[in-house]
C-alpha cells in the first residue's frame, strides 16, 4: 500500500540507461548562502534527460535552496548550471520557463488572490495563446480543482493547492521540471496519481525531472537516480535501486 | 526526542541566523525582558531596570536643557509632544501592525480637552488636566478602535486617514464651544516657584516659560515612555506580537484578536490624547489647522524611519521631524538662497531624505542597527566554534 | 505731521545727531536692526500670501540701499509656517529665541498668529502689523500690549458695505457667501448692523472645501440679486464659476480680501481660452479697497512700489499682494523712524501708540494707533471693477468698530515723499 | 426641486472626479499592492507640464497628450529608481517613500512653476446646460469628465478582465517569486503598472484642474476624497472606485447643501459614511470574498 | 468550567478579562501536575458546512473519548480541515453540534478554545515570525497569565513573577520536545522540523486536554515523523487527541480509532485494520488500484506542444 510505484521494475531499466542518457541539467560546484549560512557547498550533479533524478536528504540539507539555486531565486556565489549546455547561471529566474524549466516550488505557490483559473493561465501566459483544452485537459486530472476553477485560490485546501501547482507547471510544457515535496499534504492515492504521471511522461514523453522529497522511499521508488545531500554536499549519487539496497546508507542519511 | 542528532547533523544550520528576521519590525523584536534574559549588569527586575533608565534620561534631559539655548530648549519641548505621540503610534502600529494615519486626530481631541479645561477661570492642576486629555482621548480611541478592529491595510488606513481629516472638521463646525478655525487659545499655566528655584539651584538659569514647558514635555515624555516601555516588556507586549505576526495562531493561543486591537488602539490613543495635551501647551492654541494630516503623517514616518516597534526608534524619528526642516532651512540661507527658496527646500530636503532612508535603510535607524549588531554577533559566534 | 520738517533725515546717513547709534535692545546694532516674520511659503495658503514678503523684502532693500534707518540695514527675515499653528509657534520661537530678532511684522494668519500672541505679549516682543484683519489685534491692547493690527478690520469692512448697500440698493435682496471662521463673522455681524433685514441667505464654505455649488444654488434659490462674499481670492473665482454654471447673475460685492481683480479677472479670463467668457466676468463687480492696486498705474504710491520692485531684481510681477507687503514694509519704516534713534522694544510701542494715528503712507484713511487701541486702518472706499481696472464707487469712509459712525474721510490722499521713504520725526 | 437638481448635479461631477483619482489608486494597488500617496503630486506636476505648454500657445489636447505622457515616463522611472528596492520590503515602507516622494515633488514643483494661483483651460464651456428657462449645474465640461472617467474605468475593467497584460499585472502583484518563476516578467509589469497609474492619474489631475486654480498642492484634498471612494468601493474593483466616487460625491454634496453650515461637515461626514460601509463590510463594496483563514 | 473567574487580576480589562477555566491547579508551577487520566470528550454529531455552493461536510459525526487518538483521513478537499475549524469556531456549521466535556459548545470563537482547553497546530507552521521561539511557546501558555494590564503597565513584580513563570512553562514545553536549545532564536530560518516542533510546543503548553493536530507530519524526514507517533502517543496519556494526516503508516501505527471521510461524508469509521480493510477507503483514499496510467494517457493525449529545446 505505501508504494505508489506503478510498474516495479522501471527503475532498473532506467538505472540501466542512466549511463548513456545525455545530460540535460548540469550543475557544477554550486555555493550558495544565506547572510553567514552556507546552504549549499559545492554541489555537483547533473540530471539526464528523459530520467528523475531524486535529491534526498535530511531537513535542511539544501534541498530547497538547490532547486532555488538553479531557478536563479537565490544567486550562487560560485558555479555554474547549465541548461541543455547553455550557461543559465545568470540568466534571470523568468527566463527560466522559457528554457524550458518549470520549478514548483515548496510550499503550494499559488497565487492567492487569482482563482484558479487565472492561476493555470498565468502558467501558460508565457507561451502564448493556449487552447481551452489543455487547460481542460489538466482539470481532468485533478478534478477537485475541476470544481473550484472559478474560485479564488484561497479556498483551496492544502492539498488542492499542491494539485493547482504541478497542473500549472506541466501547462508550461517543460522540458525539465524541478519539483520541490510535490507529494507535501497530499493523499495518498494522489502521490501515486502524480508519481505514476510522472513516470509515464518521462518514459512516453522524454520529460527530465529533478525530484526534491522528503519521502525518500516514495520518491527512490519512482527515480531512475538518486543523489543525497546532507549539509549541503552531496554524499552519494547512485541510482535508486542501489540506493534502495544499500540499507547502510538509508540508515544513515535516509532515515528508513 | 532526538534533538542531539538534529543539532549534530546541521551545525551549519545551526548558527543559522541569530539575527532577527530583516523586517521593519526589526526593532520592534527584541524579546521581552523574561524571555531575553541572562543581562547581568542590570537588575533583573523590569520595574526596576526601567526606572534606573528612566533616572538617567531624567539627568540627561536637564543636563540637556540647561546646557543648550532657549530656542532648543523650544524646539525640545517640540520634540517631546511628537515623541509621546509616535511613542503610542509604535505601540499600535509597530507592536500590533494596524496602521494609523489618525493619530493627529486623537492629538486634537487631548489639545482641545487640555484648552478647555485650562479656560476655566479656575482650572484644575496641570496634572489633572493633562490625564483629563489622556482619558477623554482614551475614550474616543476605543471608540475608534472598535469600528478599526476589523479592518486591515489600506482599508485601516483609508479610515483612520478619514479620521485624521474628519475629527479636527467638528471643531468648525461647534464653533461656539471650540472656537472653530481660530481655534481655542491656551493660556499656559506659568512656572511654579519651585521650578524656579528648582534651576536656579541646579544650573543658576533663569526659568523662563519656555523652559517650564520644556520641562513639563519631558516628564511627560519620562513618564509615557516608561510605561509605554513597561508594556513592550511585558506580556501584553507579547501578545500584541503574537496578534500582528499570525493572526490565527494567536486567536488559537486564546487571544481575543478584536479586544487586543482595540486595547492597542486606546494605549496608543492615550498617549497621544497626552502628546496632544503638551502640544496645547506648548503651542499656546488648539486649532484644527494644527492637526493637519500632516501631522499624522509625520508621526507615522517619524516611527519607521526611527524604526518601527521601538521607542528609542519613535524619539529618534521624532527628533528628525523637529530639527531637519529649520536645519535644512538655515543650510539654505547660509547658501544665499533667499528666505522663500530656502523654505521651500526644506519640505525638498525632507521628502528626499524619506525616500533614502526607506531605501538605504529599511528597517529604520534603530532597527538597522540593531540588525548590524546581531549579524556581526553571528558572524562572531560562527567564527568562535568553527575554530572550537 | 510727516513728510518734512527734519534735517536729520532717516533716509540720509544716519547716527549724527543724536549721538551714537546703540546697541539699544534685543537685535539692534549699531548698525541693523533685525525683523522677523512668518508667512505661509509652502502649502495649500503659499499661493498668493507667500508674495507678501517678497514684497516687503523689496522695499526694505530699497530702505537699505538708501542707508537704511538711522544708519541701520534692516535686516528682515521671513520664516514659514505653512499655515499651520503648530510650526507658527516654532518658527516664532526660532526668531524670537534664535535668530533674536527686534520685533516680528507683519506675521500672517488668524489661527496662525494667534498661537504666537500670548507668547511675544509675555516676552515683550512688538508684534507689528499683524497681516489679518482679526479683532484680535487691536481691540484689547490692555491684554496684549505689544501687538498692532494693521489692515482694516473685516468688522469695519462689513459696516462700510452694509451702509453702502442700505444707501444704494435699499431694494436689494442680500445674500451673504462667507468664509466660515472669524472673517466672515466679523463681516457678517459688521454688515448686519445695517441691513439685516435686506439679508435674505447667508451661506458659508470652509476653506478646503472646494465643492461649494451648493452654497451658490442655495443663494440663487433663496432669490438673491445682491451678493456679499467675504471669502479669499480662490473662492471668488469657484463662486463665479458656479454661478456661471448655474446662470447665476446677481450683483456681486466681494470684500478687498477675495477681489484681487488683477489675479481674479485674468484667471477667469483664461478659464476657457475665452470660450465662455471673452470680457471679465467680474465686470461691474464692486469691492472696497484700503491699498491702491496694480492696476492704478497713475497712482504715485504704485508707481513707487513698481520702481522699487523693479529695482530689487526678484523674480514675478508686481502684484497687490507685494504691494500690500511692501506697505505694510513702509509703515514699519515709519515706527521705526519714530522710535528714534536707539530704539527699544517698549520704545517702538509707544512710539507708534504716540504718533501712528498721524502717519501718512499708501493706507487709504488713517490708522486708529493709540494708547487706547492698536486697530489698523479704520477705513476703505468702494470701487467697482471694470475691465482689469477699478473705478471709485465710494471715497474712503471712516469708521470703526462696534456703534462708531460712518463717516467720510475729509483728507486727501496723500503723495509719497520725494526719497519714496518715509521720514518721521522720533518720538520722546 | 431645481435645487435639488443642482445640488445633486454638483455631487455627481464633483463624485466622478474623485472617481478618476480612485482609479488611479486602484490601478496601482492592483499592479502593485502599494498605496501611492504621491499619486496627487505626481499628477500635479504633469499638470504643470500641460500648462507650460498651454502658456506657449500650444493646444489643450496637445498639452494633454504630452501630459498623459510624462505621466507614463514619470511613473515608469519612479517605480524604477525610488520604488524597486522597497518592493517586496515591509508594506509600511513603500506607503513611507510615497510620502516622501508626494512631499519632494509637491516641493520641486513650487521651487520649479512657483507657489502661486494660476488658470488651467478647459476646453468645453462652464456654462451649464439650459433646461427650460433655467441653467442646471451640469456643464459640457463636466460632460468631458464624467465622460472620460468613464471609459477609464471600462479600460481598466477589460485591461484586468480580458488581457494577457492584465493577467500578468495581478500576477506579479500578488506573487512575485511564483509570477516570476511562471515566467513573468515582473520588474516590467510592475513599472507598466506604475506608469498606467500615473497616467490615469495624470489625467485626472488635467479634468480637475480644467477651469480652476492649479498651484502645487492644489491635489491635497482630493488625495484624502480620492482615496476615501477608493475604499469604499473596494481597492480592488475600478467599478468600485467610480461607485465610491459618486456615492461619496452624492453624500457630500447634500451634506454641503441641505445641513445648516454643512460645508464644515463634509469631512466628518466623509468620516461617517466611510465607517459604516467598512463597519457593514470591511473590504469595501465591491470587496473580493475573505479569505479562508485555516 | 467555573473557578477561572475569580482569580483574575484586579486590573485585569478588556481581553484579560477572559475566564481561565483551569487555575488554581496549576497557576502555582510551570509543570502540570502528575498526570491524571483525561476524561473529557468531544462530541460532534450531524455537522455540515457549506461554502457558497460547496458542500464542504454533510452530516459528519465523531467522538473523541478521553485519552483516544483519533485519526481523521480522506482525500485532499475532503474536509478534515473544515472539520477542525468548525471545532475552533473558525467556521459555523450551518448545522449540527458539539459536545464537549458533556456542555454543548455554541457560537465558539475561536479565542475561547484555550479556555476550554482544546488546543490545535495549524496545517503548515503558523509561527509568529517576530518573536524568539520562546516568545512563541510563551504565547501559547496565554491562558496560564494571571498578571493583569495594569502590573504590566507599572512593571509590578507580579508581572514579572508572572512572565517568569510563564517563561519556565514555556521552557518546559520546548524541553519536552528537546527543542529549548533554540529558546532564543528566530524561527524564520530554522529547519523545518523545528519550526513543527516550536507549533506543537505551543500547543502543549496550555496543556490542553483535547489537541488538534493538523498534518503534524508533513515535511518531516522518516526519523521525525517516528519520534512524532511515539510523542503522540505519550500524549494520550494527558490528553486527546484529534489528527488529521497523510502518512498512513503514522496514522495506522498511533490512532485508536479512525474517521474516514470523503467529499465532506464520513465513509468509514472504526479501528485502524477496520478502516484499511474498508474498500471504499482503499478506492477512495488509498488507491491500490489507481488506474495511473489511463491519468496519464489522458494528459500525454495534450503533449503535442511540448518543447524539446
Ligand atoms: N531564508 C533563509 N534564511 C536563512 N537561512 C535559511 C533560509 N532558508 C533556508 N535556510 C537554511 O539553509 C539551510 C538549507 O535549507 P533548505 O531549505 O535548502 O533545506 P531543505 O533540504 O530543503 O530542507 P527541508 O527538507 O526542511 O525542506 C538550512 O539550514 C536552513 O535553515
Ligand atoms: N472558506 C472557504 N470557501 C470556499 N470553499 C472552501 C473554504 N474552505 C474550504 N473550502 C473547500 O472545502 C473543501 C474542504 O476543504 P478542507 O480544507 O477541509 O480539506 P482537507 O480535507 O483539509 O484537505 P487537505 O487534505 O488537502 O488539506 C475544499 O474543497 C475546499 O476548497
Ligand atoms: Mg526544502
Ligand atoms: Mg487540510
Amino acid at each position: 500500500m505505501a508504494d505508489p510505484r506503478p510498474h516495479g521494475s522501471t527503475a532498473v531499466t532506467a538505472a540501466g540507461g542512466t549511463a548513456t542518457a545525455p545530460a540535460l541539467l548540469e550543475v557544477e560546484d554550486l555555493t550558495s548562502s544565506y547572510g553567514p549560512v552556507r546552504a549549499l557547498d559545492g554541489v555537483t550533479l547533473s540530471a539526464r534527460a528523459g530520467r528523475i533524478t531524486a535529491v534526498l536528504g535530511a531537513n535542511g540539507a539544501g534541498k530547497t535552496t538547490l532547486l532555488r539555486t538553479i531557478s536563479g531565486l537565490v544567486r550562487s556565489s560560485s558555479g555554474r548550471v547549465l541548461l541543455g549546455g547553455e550557461d543559465i547561471t545568470a540568466a534571470p529566474v523568468e527566463a527560466m520557463v522559457g528554457k524550458g524549466m518549470a520549478h514548483v516550488p515548496e510550499g503550494r505557490g499559488v497565487i492567492a488572490e487569482l482563482t484558479v483559473d487565472e492561476n493555470l493561465r498565468v502558467g501558460a501566459l508565457f507561451r502564448g495563446k493556449v487552447g481551452r483544452d489543455e487547460f481542460d485537459r489538466i482539470y481532468d486530472l485533478f478534478p477537485r480543482i475541476a470544481e473550484r476553477r472559478d474560485q479564488p485560490a484561497h479556498v483551496l485546501s492544502g492539498g488542492e493547492r499542491q494539485m493547482l501547482v504541478i497542473g500549472r507547471a506541466l501547462l508550461a510544457k517543460p522540458r525539465i521540471l524541478l519539483l520541490d515535496e510535490p507529494s507535501l499534504g497530499l493523499a495518498p492515492r494522489i502521490v501515486a496519481q502524480i508519481f505514476g504521471l510522472l513516470r509515464q511522461l518521462v518514459d512516453t514523453e522524454g520529460l527530465s525531472v529533478l525530484l526534491v522529497e522528503q519521502n525518500a522511499r516514495s520518491a527512490l521508488s519512482v527515480a531512475d537516480v538518486g543523489v543525497v545531500l546532507n549539509l549541503g554536499r552531496v554524499v552519494v549519487t547512485d541510482s535508486a535501486r542501489t540506493l534502495m539496497d544499500d540499507e547502510d546508507l538509508r540508515h544513515a542519511y535516509l532515515g528508513f | 526526542m532526538t534533538v542531539s542528532d538534529l543539532q549534530s547533523s546541521a551545525p551549519v544550520a545551526g548558527q543559522a541566523t541569530e539575527e532577527a528576521p530583516t523586517t521593519a519590525t526589526a526593532a520592534a523584536n527584541a524579546p521581552s525582558a523574561a524571555a531575553a534574559g541572562g543581562r547581568t549588569f542590570l537588575p533583573r527586575s523590569t520595574l526596576l531596570r526601567h526606572l534606573l533608565l528612566v533616572l538617567v534620561a531624567a539627568v540627561a534631559a536637564v543636563v540637556l536643557l540647561e546646557i543648550t539655548d532657549p530656542f532648543t530648549n523650544s524646539q525640545l519641548a517640540t520634540l517631546s509632544y511628537y515623541a509621546i505621540a509616535a511613542g503610542g503610534l509604535t505601540v499600535l502600529t509597530g507592536m500590533n501592525g494596524q496602521i494609523s494615519l489618525g493619530h493627529g486626530a486623537l492629538m486634537a481631541v487631548g489639545a482641545y480637552t487640555t484648552a478647555l479645561f485650562l479656560s476655566a477661570d479656575e482650572p484644575l492642576p496641570l496634572p489633572a488636566i493633562l490625564l483629563a486629555a489622556v482619558v477623554v482621548a482614551t475614550a474616543v480611541g476605543a471608540l475608534v478602535g472598535v469600528a478599526a478592529a476589523r479592518l486591515h491595510g489600506p482599508y485601516l488606513a483609508g479610515a483612520t486617514l478619514a479620521l485624521a481629516v474628519g475629527l479636527p472638521g467638528l471643531a468648525i463646525y461647534f464653533n461656539e464651544w471650540l472656537g472653530g478655525d481660530q481655534g481655542l487659545r491656551v493660556r499656559a499655566p506659568r512656572a511654579p516657584e519651585w521650578f524656579e528655584q528648582f534651576i536656579s539651584t541646579v544650573s543658576g538659569n533663569s526659568a523662563t516659560n519656555t523652559k517650564w514647558l520644556a520641562y513639563v514635555g519631558a516628564i511627560c515624555l519620562l513618564i509615557t515612555y516608561f510605561l509605554l516601555a513597561n508594556l513592550v516588556r511585558s506580556r501584553i507586549g507579547r501578545t500584541w506580537r503574537a496578534v500582528r505576526d499570525q493572526e490565527v495562531a494567536a486567536e488559537l493561543a486564546g487571544i481575543n484578536l478584536g479586544a487586543w486591537r482595540v486595547l492597542a488602539f486606546v494605549v496608543s490613543a492615550a498617549a497621544a490624547g497626552l502628546a496632544g495635551g503638551v502640544l496645547a501647551l506648548v503651542v499656546r492654541l488648539a486649532a484644527p489647522s494644527g492637526f493637519t494630516l500632516v501631522l499624522s503623517l509625520s508621526l507615522l514616518t517619524a516611527i519607521v524611519i526611527g524604526g518601527l516597534g521601538s521607542l528609542l526608534g519613535a524619539l529618534l524619528g521624532s527628533a528628525l521631524l523637529v530639527f531637519l526642516p529649520p536645519f535644512v532651512t538655515d543650510l539654505g540661507a547660509g547658501w544665499g538662497l533667499d528666505n522663500t527658496e530656502a523654505a521651500q527646500l526644506a519640505p525638498f530636503v525632507y521628502g528626499v531624505v524619506l525616500v533614502l532612508a526607506m531605501i538605504f535603510a529599511p528597517a529604520g535607524f534603530v532597527g538597522t542597527l540593531r540588525t548590524r549588531w546581531l549579524t556581526s554577533r553571528a558572524k562572531r559566534s560562527a567564527a568562535r566554534t568553527s575554530r572550537g | 505731521a510727516c513728510g518734512g520738517g527734519s534735517d536729520d533725515g532717516g533716509g540720509g546717513g544716519g547716527g549724527d545727531a543724536g549721538g551714537a547709534n546703540e546697541a539699544s535692545d534685543i537685535g539692534i546694532t549699531e548698525d541693523s536692526i533685525k525683523l522677523g516674520a512668518h508667512f505661509p511659503l509652502t502649502g495649500v495658503a503659499a499661493p498668493g500670501y507667500s508674495e507678501i514678503p517678497t514684497g516687503a523684502q523689496a522695499y526694505y532693500d530699497y530702505v537699505n540701499d538708501a542707508g537704511g534707518v538711522n544708519g541701520r540695514q534692516i535686516e528682515y527675515i521671513y520664516r514659514d509656517d505653512a499655515y499651520n499653528p503648530t510650526n507658527t509657534s516654532q518658527v516664532v520661537n526660532q526668531l524670537v529665541l534664535e535668530d533674536e530678532v527686534f520685533a516680528i511684522v507683519g506675521g500672517l494668519g488668524t489661527p496662525t498668529h494667534s498661537a504666537v500672541l500670548d507668547f511675544l505679549n509675555s516676552e515683550g516682543v512688538p508684534d507689528l502689523f499683524v497681516s489679518s484683519g482679526s479683532l484680535l489685534w487691536g481691540e484689547d491692547p490692555e491684554t496684549n500690549p505689544y501687538t498692532f493690527g494693521w489692515q482694516t478690520d473685516y468688522e469695519s469692512e462689513g459696516k462700510i458695505i452694509g451702509q453702502y448697500i442700505a444707501d444704494e440698493f435699499p431694494d436689494a435682496k442680500v445674500g451673504l457667501f462667507l468664509q466660515d471662521d472669524d472673517f466672515g463673522e466679523d463681516g457678517e455681524s459688521g454688515i448686519r448692523e445695517y441691513i439685516d433685514d435686506q439679508i435674505v441667505a447667508a451661506e458659508r464654505y470652509t476653506p478646503g472645501n472646494t465643492q461649494i455649488g451648493p452654497q451658490i444654488a442655495a443663494l440663487q434659490a433663496a432669490g438673491a440679486d445682491f451678493v456679499v462674499g467675504f471669502n479669499v481670492p480662490s473662492y471668488t473665482a469657484l463662486s463665479q464659476l458656479a454661478a456661471l454654471q448655474l446662470g447665476y447673475d446677481p450683483q456681486w460685492f466681494y470684500s478687498n480680501v477675495g477681489s484681487d481683480p488683477t489675479l481674479v479677472g485674468s484667471l477667469l479670463n483664461n478659464f476657457s481660452q475665452g470660450k465662455v467668457t471673452d470680457a471679465s466676468v467680474l465686470d461691474g463687480t464692486l469691492t472696497t479697497d484700503y491699498l491702491p492696486t496694480v492696476d492704478e498705474p497713475d497712482n504715485p504710491w504704485v508707481q513707487l512700489f513698481q520702481e522699487v520692485w523693479d529695482a530689487s531684481g526678484q523674480e514675478g510681477e508686481l502684484t497687490n499682494y507685494r504691494i500690500y507687503g511692501m506697505a505694510q514694509a513702509y509703515t514699519t519704516v515709519q515706527a521705526l523712524q519714530a522710535a528714534g534713534q536707539n530704539p527699544t522694544r517698549d520704545g517702538l510701542v509707544e512710539a507708534i501708540e504716540t504718533a501712528g494715528g498721524d502717519w501718512e503712507g499708501p493706507v487709504l484713511a488713517p490708522f486708529r494707533y493709540s494708547a487706547d487701541s492698536h486697530m489698523g486702518t479704520s477705513g476703505m472706499s468702494i470701487s467697482r471693477i471694470t475691465g482689469t481696472s477699478t473705478e471709485e464707487v465710494l471715497p474712503v469712509q471712516l469708521t470703526d468698530i462696534g456703534d462708531a459712525e460712518i463717516t467720510e474721510s475729509d483728507t486727501e490722499a496723500a503723495t509719497p515723499p520725494e526719497s519714496g521713504i518715509p521720514d518721521e520725526e522720533p518720538v520722546d | 426641486m431645481q435645487y435639488f437638481i443642482n445640488v445633486t448635479l454638483t455631487g455627481l461631477t464633483e463624485g466622478m472626479v474623485y472617481a478618476a483619482f480612485a482609479l488611479a489608486l486602484v490601478l496601482i494597488w492592483r499592479s502593485t499592492r502599494i498605496v501611492n500617496f504621491a499619486q496627487g503630486s505626481m499628477a500635479a506636476a504633469t499638470t504643470f507640464i500641460a500648462l507650460a505648454l498651454i502658456q506657449n500657445g500650444q493646444s489643450y489636447w496637445l498639452a494633454l497628450v504630452v501630459a498623459l505622457a510624462s505621466g507614463f515616463v514619470l511613473g515608469a522611472v519612479i517605480e524604477r529608481v525610488v520604488i524597486r528596492p522597497v518592493e517586496g520590503g515591509p508594506e509600511l515602507n513603500a506607503v513611507i517613500v510615497a510620502l516622501g516622494l508626494f512631499v519632494a515633488i509637491q516641493a520641486a514643483i513650487a521651487i520649479i512653476f512657483g507657489s502661486s494661483f494660476q488658470s488651467f483651460p478647459t476646453p468645453f464651456g462652464l456654462e451649464g446646460f439650459q433646461v427650460g428657462d433655467s441653467r442646471i449645474a451640469l456643464t459640457p465640461t463636466s460632460l468631458y469628465v464624467i465622460g472620460s472617467v468613464l471609459v477609464v474605468m471600462a479600460l481598466l475593467v477589460v485591461l484586468f478582465r480580458f488581457t494577457r497584460v492584465g493577467l500578468a499585472m495581478r500576477a506579479s502583484a500578488f506573487g512575485q517569486e511564483v509570477a516570476r518563476l511562471l515566467g513573468v516578467k515582473v520588474g516590467r509589469m510592475l513599472t507598466l503598472g506604475w506608469a498606467l497609474a500615473a497616467v490615469v492619474g495624470s489625467l485626472a489631475g488635467l479634468l480637475i484642474a480644467g477651469g480652476e486654480f492649479v498651484y502645487p498642492a492644489y491635489m491635497d484634498s482630493l488625495i484624502v476624497f480620492g482615496f476615501v471612494a477608493a475604499i469604499l468601493g473596494g481597492l480592488d474593483s475600478p467599478v468600485g472606485a467610480i461607485v465610491g466616487g459618486l456615492v461619496l460625491g452624492l453624500a457630500l454634496s447634500y451634506v454641503s447643501g441641505y445641513i445648516e453650515r454643512g460645508s464644515a461637515l463634509v469631512n466628518v461626514a466623509a468620516l461617517v459614511i466611510l465607517m459604516v460601509v467598512l463597519l457593514v463590510r470591511p473590504g469595501g463594496i465591491f470587496a473580493s470574498s475573505t479569505a479562508r483563514r485555516a | 468550567m467555573a473557578g477561572g473567574r475569580g482569580t483574575r487580576g484586579k486590573g485585569a480589562v478588556g481581553p484579560l478579562a477572559q475566564p481561565s477555566p483551569t487555575a488554581g491547579s496549576t497557576a502555582t508551577g510551570p509543570r502540570p501536575a502528575a498526570p491524571t487520566a483525561p476524561t473529557s470528550r468531544l462530541e460532534m454529531t450531524g455537522i455540515s458546512v457549506a461554502f457558497g455552493g460547496v458542500t464542504a461536510l454533510s452530516d459528519v459525526s465523531l467522538v473523541v473519548e478521553p485519552g483516544q487518538v483519533h485519526g481523521l483521513i480522506g482525500p485532499n478537499g475532503a474536509g478534515k480541515t473544515t472539520l477542525f475549524n468548525v471545532a475552533c469556531g473558525l467556521v459555523r456549521p450551518s448545522a449540527g453540534e458539539m459536545v464537549w466535556r458533556g456542555r454543548p459548545v455554541r457560537r465558539l470563537r475561536p479565542h475561547q478554545l484555550a479556555g476550554l482547553g482544546i488546543s490545535r497546530t495549524l496545517q503548515g507552521v503558523g509561527l509568529f515570525a517576530g518573536m524568539t521561539v520562546l516568545e512563541n511557546v510563551m504565547v501559547g501558555a496565554h491562558r496560564h497569565a494571571r498578571a493583569g494590564f495594569a502590573s504590566a503597565l507599572l512593571a509590578l513584580p507580579r508581572s514579572d513573577a508572572d512572565e517568569r513563570a510563564l517563561r519556565a512553562r514555556a521552557t518546559a514545553a520546548l524541553a519536552d520536545l528537546g527543542a529549548e536549545r533554540y529558546a532564543g532564536r528566530y524561527p524564520g530560518g530554522l529547519p523545518y522540523p523545528v519550526q513543527k516542533r516550536v507549533a506543537l510546543a505551543r500547543a502543549l503548553v496550555s496543556e490542553p486536554d483535547l489537541l488538534l493536530l493538523d498534518e503534524p507530519a508533513s515535511g518531516l524526514g522518516e526519523d521525525e515523523m517516528h519520534e512524532l507517533g511515539e510523542l503522540i502517543r505519550t500524549l494520550s496519556g494527558r490528553m486527546s487527541v484529534l489528527l488529521v494526516e497523510h502518512h498512513m503508516d503514522l496514522v495506522m501505527r498511533v490512532c485508536d480509532r479512525i474517521t474516514v471521510l470523503d467529499s465532506g461524508r464520513q465513509i468509514s469509521a472504526g479501528t485502524p485494520a477496520e478502516v484499511q480493510a474498508d474498500p471504499a477507503v482503499t478506492e477512495a483514499y488509498l488507491g491500490d488500484d489507481v488506474d495511473v496510467a489511463a491519468d496519464a494517457a489522458a494528459l500525454s493525449a495534450t503533449e503535442g506542444g511540448r518543447h524539446h529545446g
